[in-house]
């Protein structure tokens, strides 16, 4: 939760509020009084209402969950002994659900209240040369979930369906390869998300996606995030000058 | 090499390493025993816990990393490296949730919490904290979760078994200081109470308790 | 604060800095007088040249920064070189096309992901990650390629079938949306509905280029 805006999610959801209701009220957790605790709870509901807050389905599914225990308890009790044994109390599930909840919840605090790296305490950030001096020009691969995301993203500003037209594609790769090393020279480094600036339609995307993932491959830029889950930045890695013409046939990319 | 020697060049792996790092890859690289790797930390260690430094040799996710004391961290944070993000308690109790239970599905942590965690879950794995261990082997196949690496990192943890302990209830426990205290936000019971009251009959408001 | 306290607290914050960091930054993040500072690095600076430390604290570009011993280097770099192995997008965007869609030519490989995937492809069977199957049945009698063992077991999964669908990572989000939209990405298009059938029609969906 960002803020406290007004609303039921101020509890974590209808168990956190039913602790809530009866720590508030000193209600016997083993031997709790349906008809208090319901009616306290469908009077917050009903609050909420009248303020005109949502209230999410778990709080209503919750409600009608107090209000099927409440009613089972009222129910006359079948005079037999030996079943009587068997049967459980109707609330059982209900205090056993939020016994686990409350440990969790607690847990919880006790996580948040360890160091955190980069909260409390922090490792080194400057590389040391010598180690990086060895490892492999690619970049450093960010995982399928960032990468689909990074996709994900691009597309969602970019209104149109892509067509499966293969043709168009092929012929605008190398034609972006070129405008996105321009768009490098005499810089340091660029962002991912610059490179779709601008209203794109679905199929450029795709043919500028194509075109980064080909320019790393030639070697020619890297991936690098600057943190570990941060931006996406792109860098040249060979020095780009005034009128670089990449040498790459429609045929070396593999479109023959 | 012995130890007197080797400790300072553990010490400089450790130094250099780009995350915490193992005993087993720093014996490979040293071309050592694991032995002597094992010992150059400990002395490494008592050295660090006897001299006050500003930094400590920490054992975090499997591996060893030098990371600031915590008692700076105010003055760390200064430097403008902090993580951007704090964890909303929904995201601190599903984390807890999965990493106590995993692995886990979906379903069960939904009925643990009573609410629906899809877009936590997904801002967990977009953190790395959580990742998808497989699909459990049941009807509907659901996938299941479990915590990452960086989940142990994060809070500087040897490894699972380093979680603190679970504390079983019987009962309800009174509301610790550092737990949310909701009759302080903006809605509370008492408070929606007042509010309720201002507009409507107050017999429609909540039952005084 | 004096020196003893503040040198522990200079040396954590010359350790976490990005880069050398200069003496008035540092007093003006401690709010002490640079007097104070450069007391504190003094005596830093008897310390490591006193005690046999992996890395020294050295006066660079204006500013203070740890560095590990020169003579480590040698050291270092075998550090660098012994990295795990990392995927790179290519390779991980191959990888995952595979394991979707396979049995898979290269052909079909190279369609979905729109360049030339044999080196790729090379890396990939090296590692074990990916291995070849056999033939596909067409004229000209191309390879076919599937994932290994090796490959479930880097990413833990028990079996084919427990490769979460990107259908689900969608689910995971109820907004509409924020929902995944796989469809229109021809990486996806088929992969992500149909779990891995190996009995499957492998061209199914695909166009021929």
């Amino acid at each position: 939760m960002d803020s406290y805006a007004i609303h039921l999610e101020n509890f974590e959801g209808p168990l956190d509020l039913l602790l809530h209701l009866i720590k508030k009220n000193e209600m016997d957790l083993h031997d709790i009084p349906m008809a208090a605790i319901t009616r306290q709870y469908l009077e917050i509901l009903d609050a909420m209402k009248v303020l005109n807050l949502d209230v999410a389905s778990e709080f209503l599914l919750m409600a009608a969950t107090l209000v099927h225990i409440k009613s089972k308890l009222l129910l006359p009790k079948i005079v037999e002994d030996e079943q009587e044994e068997d049967e459980e109390d109707p609330r059982a599930e209900l205090v056993r659900r939020l016994l686990e909840y409350q440990k969790y919840k607690e847990v919880s605090q006790v996580l948040d209240s360890r160091p955190q790296l980069g909260r409390d305490l922090f490792a080194r950030a400057a590389p040391e040369p010598e180690v990086l001096e060895e490892t492999d020009s690619e970049f450093v691969a960010v995982g399928l979930f960032d990468l689909l995301e990074a996709l994900q993203e691009v597309l969602r500003v970019s209104p149109e369906p892509m067509t499966h037209d293969i043709n168009l594609e092929q012929l605008s790769v190398t034609d972006r390869i070129n405008s996105i090393l321009t768009r490098l020279q005499g810089r340091e480094s660029i962002a991912f998300n610059d490179l779709f600036e601008g209203v794109m339609q679905r199929k450029e995307v795709i043919v500028s996606f194509l075109a980064l993932l080909e320019l790393v491959k030639l070697r020619m830029v890297r991936f690098m995030q600057n943190a570990r889950h941060g931006a996406i930045w792109l860098f040249p890695t060979v020095p780009l000058e005034e009128g670089v013409d990449l040498n790459v046939g429609e045929d070396s990319l593999g479109y023959s | 090499m012995d130890t007197v020697e080797l400790a300072p060049l553990v010490e400089a792996l450790i130094f250099a390493a780009d995350g915490p790092i193992r005993a087993d890859r720093l014996a490979e690289v040293l071309e050592v025993e694991q032995g002597a790797v094992a010992a150059a930390i400990a002395t490494l260690m008592v050295d660090y816990a006897e001299r006050p430094r500003g930094f400590l040799l920490q054992e975090v996710a499997g591996g060893f990393q030098l990371r600031t004391r915590p008692e700076y961290a105010e003055y760390l944070r200064k430097l403008g490296r902090s993580r951007p993000f704090r964890f909303s308690r929904p995201a601190l109790e599903t984390l807890a949730i999965i990493a106590y239970r995993q692995p886990i599905t979906r379903t069960e942590i939904e009925y643990l919490r009573g609410v629906d965690s899809g877009s936590v879950l997904k801002t967990l794995l977009e953190k790395h904290l959580v990742r998808i261990l497989g699909k459990k082997d049941v009807p509907g196949k659901p996938m299941i979760y479990g915590t990452t690496r960086e989940f142990l990192e994060l809070f500087g943890l040897a490894d699972l078994a380093a979680l603190p302990t679970l504390r079983e209830f019987g009962e309800l426990v009174a509301d610790e200081e550092n737990v949310l205290n909701v009759d302080n936000l903006p809605l509370l019971v008492d408070g929606a109470d007042t509010e309720v009251d201002a507009d409507e009959d107050p017999g429609e408001g909540l039952a005084e308790a």
